[in-house]
């Protein structure tokens, strides 16, 4: 009966290098967490894009024996050497650069105050986080959550606590996702209606001259005076030149489609695929993402704080829903003030108003990532 | 590199706060300074156009939806499916402006009140 | 004469280090092949996206001197590695899974078993080739040219024989090339008019559902049960779920084209610069070609058996043609089902139907290929 | 890892096809029960609709090759010079699902019979 | 008073890690070559896809503290290791070959020699730069220059020169944009009115035969006699037969756009990113500036004298200015022809007629830097 | 690898331009080489079309600016603002060539010249 036994002894082989012989219980929870997570970026469309990618990498992550963390090279092990050296972030922030437009800024650059102030939350988080037990480090990748921008999160969350990443980056792209449920009851507690009616006068034109030297200046100027986050908004920055040169469409666009599509596919299941059951399941998770929800919570009252502070230093002139904005989660925190704008008094148009703090807050959050590099790398 | 030289949580916050603070009041200057530097701007900017009347802005709305070019510039990340709310604002900023004939124009006014070429494009063929 | 005495002595220095002064027979019949390739890729349209890059890469591998494979690192070497720790072939998979429309398979389920059944081909050149010889890793490496997927194939056989990729790759795409001429003549002999005349049933319609929880489920079952293939089809199945999503377009594009096309050139290109003369023209080769030719025979006539047991199982509602379809080759193989019969009788459309055995050929092969994996690795 | 535990190719031919039949056997299982516990199929699915004639099927064929939108769904991997014999299964198909006014619907109506909201789609700017 | 203590440290730590405390006079001169660089990219529009974003290369290079070239791998080191390795240019020339039409070359095959004239300039300047002091290897890469081949120059700068490889590539790609300022002076000055006034007859069909043999011999007869070169031409070759096989135009469509653009990006910030104080601020820089413009006239002028000779040796059948197109710059110097031409006669279309000696420039700067190292290296 | 056998500047210089003319010529020969053997060549050309008028000339450049197949062929890397010049060039090589009627037919008759099949194009899907 050679066969019989060559039979049961390969089948029983087979079992034994398969993932279910070596399954923990921690894998089984992991992949619910990714099939979760697959559910709130499919059905729910929170961060698609981001989300769904992360929660698959997250559900092949938690396979046994399927070896991709092993010593050889294989293509999981390169898209993981891409996040642990930093490399995808910057490549996506160049994309972004190439589709941000700075002209709402530049029209009126005081609203940077604004994308000053939603850090606020990145740094009540930091001090949450430091009380409640994490360590300094820690306490800094945990709190750029309020940032409300992807990139950065990963890109300090792998220079400072690379095993919170996962928890970090899930935390960042739900909450960027829950920004239209988050911010409307923060800012209608902290303005009157009569501040959240007021109109704002036009925009002026920004010329090119302007848009072509602002990304050059603001390069120059923080990456002296940080040069931690250089590679970040150095990128963002090339990508915004080649946006507005007006000559170089072709970078523009490719670093905007395929390269940033290229990039998002393996920063996404990367990132995903670092969670493991054994950084993931652990208590401190649960309190990141409190501690993320406070810095959303935060970052958005602060804005709206200013934002009331230069509604009566400018005669009422600046509307304080614009405010909350300065989180970023470019474009869809600009839109929620445009919503509650609306709903306080219906025709009155501040999305573009918002624009500005909007994308100020992108370079906000870069800034103060740079800040707590400088003081804690 | 710096090490934290307090670890008192509420101190580390301030400094970092006040630090971000800084640097973006700084750049806020340095764009007003790169705003009174731009050789390219025009010497008298016209004060605040009348207002629009409602059925204009109807108008216009129904134009705006017509024509892409205005909105793939003027809202970042925003390639498919723009909400009316955004295309709204949009017009309203632009009737606002005193704008009120040639909707695509917004583009054009931003881009061509420069002293720069800008219809010659080069490729990367002639890159190489 | 300094002049003149440089003269001589540089044109014989340049003419030393050329290519002329070193070339060996082996090259001079390697860039021969390489030239019958670029022949059957161009003109005869074999595959041309695959086998035109695979040809031009195996005669530039033929000039002596270039150093492509010396100590130092460039592009011909960084595209190696790229081939050597198999990074490309789950890329292309990536795209492929996004090029794949799972409803077919999901609304017939039971044509997953035609999908098997054409992996018979597979087993019996594994068979064959141990018997002449090869050991059990090569043999397997050969038989999965009946899997008729190129990047599985290639996948394989870096892990199991990497000195003989260039004719196992060479084999995979020439008969996924020849599939209209290799399966009618066995369809004909397998079935009978009657058999190939019956006409079969509408699909019925497929939800999102279905289609989004298929990939899910089948990569969490595949990859526990069979950990070596969880890179080749965590990736099909990450491309599918892009494209089914509804919420990932812009990736799902992505996938399909740009980096698709980008990996193509480079995984092609690759293998070609793999086949140097000491490996290629060995009597090997020649053996490897035939076998393969029985493995795409066999499992055309695996999957027209199990059709027809199923003919008759089901009451005369499957029609065995689309049983050969299993062999993957996708779409041809599902085109010469269709084409075979409407000869047999005008107007049965038969290609929907198969192609429900043609992408559950792609899967079998996969399995196919993590089995050998798991039982010889 | 585990090695072969005989060098008979017959025996190392069998095991391998049987765990493949195996693995492909359950997943059809896993398929049906996907359906089993789809909840967002409909109740009763109508039977086999009636044949149509050949005259209106040639009229489809025609309507088909006229909109890319379904075929760039049905047949993957198939992006340019539509052979007519695909065009024409592909109608038959449609043929005798009942659907012959509207051929573009045959998307609509995988995509849309679901419970879930597909029009509001994100992208990589917003997903930042 | 902790807090205030604190917060001075800190500020001052900030500052200390900063780029204003390290700031060097070099690190300031450079940021301002940068910003010129900018200008004459983006206002001048000299080259704006490449030059742009070696101009902002060459300003983050020149940030204190930014640790991109430290011992840890990041983005900046990532495609740095792209340069140094040669792994861009072979994949911009893949690009590039699928740009290039080659049906004018073909069609009069004896305009090669034109092609080979204008690579008199390199050699010129090569004895030019020995002359005044730099070694062997120096003087090839900086004669190179004349080639108006970006990719070539810089794939011989970083195999011969890398510490110039800033200065060459930025001589490059501007002497490529003045184009059309340095040749119709030196064009004129070598014609006579009546050599100008020459009507060439019209080009002879080119058969897809042609235009598919034509790269493949090419590939392999310039591999054999230079295998040095072999990674440039075989992909400028291999990128061409894309084109021209009629059936692989996704491949061709990819190494054009979305393949090409990645790279240009990476290879110019990547060559902007090598331009370092230490390198760039030394009287070398401004002899190769020197030698470069030498190189560009010496190049067209030898291309116009080869083509007086031909204009009389075929009885006036050659207008002598196609001749300076041999330099390539494609396609500038063939409208150039083109433009002294029309001048010289209305009516008298030259551009058909220069687009060969052009793309000849092309294969000729690629074999004169092969032969150059197959001599030095 | 190869030394330099001399440190003059002049003879390096000699010697590397005459191996650069040495393979150009060798490959010029080559490619007349390759259209003598070409079997897809027509036996043989006709020779010199008759020179086409003015007029004629200024209605093909219209016809050449409003199809833009022909262009993206024969200049290389130029794909958007093609100069006047080099349309006025094109046509005029295209109307010694005698082809007045149809100018999209240059793109024809170079690739349909050749008794190769060009019209059935693979695709990746099918290449797998
Ligand atoms: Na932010
Ligand atoms: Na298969
Ligand atoms: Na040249």
């Amino acid at each position: 009966m050679e066969f019989i036994d060559a039979f049961s002894v390969s089948l029983q082989s087979v079992w034994n290098d398969s993932g279910f012989s070596s399954f923990t219980v921690g894998n089984g929870i992991m992949i619910l967490v990714g099939l979760i997570l697959l559910y709130m970026a499919f059905v729910k469309e929170f961060e698609p894009l981001l989300l769904g990618p992360i929660a698959f990498g997250c559900i092949l992550a938690n396979f046994p024996n399927t070896d991709f963390f092993g010593e050889e090279m294989n293509v999981m092990k390169a898209i993981n050497f891409g996040i642990t050296y930093e490399i995808f972030p910057p490549l996506i922030f160049l994309g972004i650069g190439a589709m941000t437009d700075f002209g709402p800024l530049l029209a009126r650059p005081w609203t940077l105050l604004l994308g000053a102030a939603a850090q606020i939350g990145v740094f009540v988080a930091l001090a949450g986080a430091m009380i409640v037990g994490f360590d300094v480090k820690e306490a800094a990748a945990i709190g750029i959550i309020g940032g409300a921008d992807g990139p950065t999160s990963i890109y300090l969350s792998i220079k400072l606590a690379p095993h919170l990443l996962g928890a970090i980056a899930v935390a960042a792209y739900t909450y960027m996702s829950l920004v239209p449920m988050i911010q409307p009851p923060i800012m209608k507690l902290l303005t009157s209606q009569k501040e959240r009616e007021v109109v704002m006068t036009e925009l002026r034109t920004v010329t090119k001259f302007e848009r072509v030297v602002f990304p050059i200046v603001a390069t120059i100027f923080i990456s002296l005076l940080l040069p931690p986050i250089t590679a970040l908004l150095g990128m963002l920055m090339l990508g915004n030149l080649f946006r507005e040169s007006g000559v170089t469409d072709r970078l523009s666009d490719t670093a905007q489609n395929s390269l940033c599509n290229i990039v998002t596919i393996f920063l996404a299941t990367g990132t995903g695929m670092t969670m493991n059951a054994k950084d993931f399941l652990v208590p401190e998770t649960l309190l990141i993402i409190c501690l993320g929800l406070i810095a959303f919570m935060g970052g958005t009252a602060g804005g709206v704080l200013l934002g009331k502070v230069m509604c009566r230093a400018t005669g009422w002139k600046i509307n304080p829903l614009i405010g909350s904005a300065g989180v970023s989660a470019v474009p869809m925190a600009a839109r929620v003030s445009q919503l509650v704008g609306m709903k306080a008094k219906p025709g009155n148009y501040l999305l573009m108003h918002a624009m500005g703090p909007n994308v100020a807050g992108v370079i906000g959050t870069a800034v103060a990532a740079g800040t707590m590099l400088a003081m804690l790398k | 590199m710096g090490h934290p030289v307090t670890t008192n949580p509420f101190i580390i916050m301030m400094i970092n706060m006040t630090v971000v603070f800084i640097v973006l009041v700084a750049l806020s200057f340095l764009i007003q300074l790169i705003h009174k530097i731009d050789p390219t701007k025009e010497p008298e900017e016209k004060e605040s156009a009348p207002q629009v009347e409602e059925d204009e802005m109807q108008r216009l709305i129904k134009n705006v939806k017509d024509s892409k070019v205005v909105t793939d510039r003027d809202i970042p990340g925003e390639d498919e499916s723009i909400p009316e709310e955004v295309i709204a604002a949009i017009v309203a900023a632009i009737a606002r402006c005193g704008i009120t004939g040639e909707v695509r124009a917004v583009r054009m006014v931003e881009r061509d009140t420069t002293a720069w070429k800008s219809n010659a494009r080069s490729n990367i063929g002639s890159s190489k």
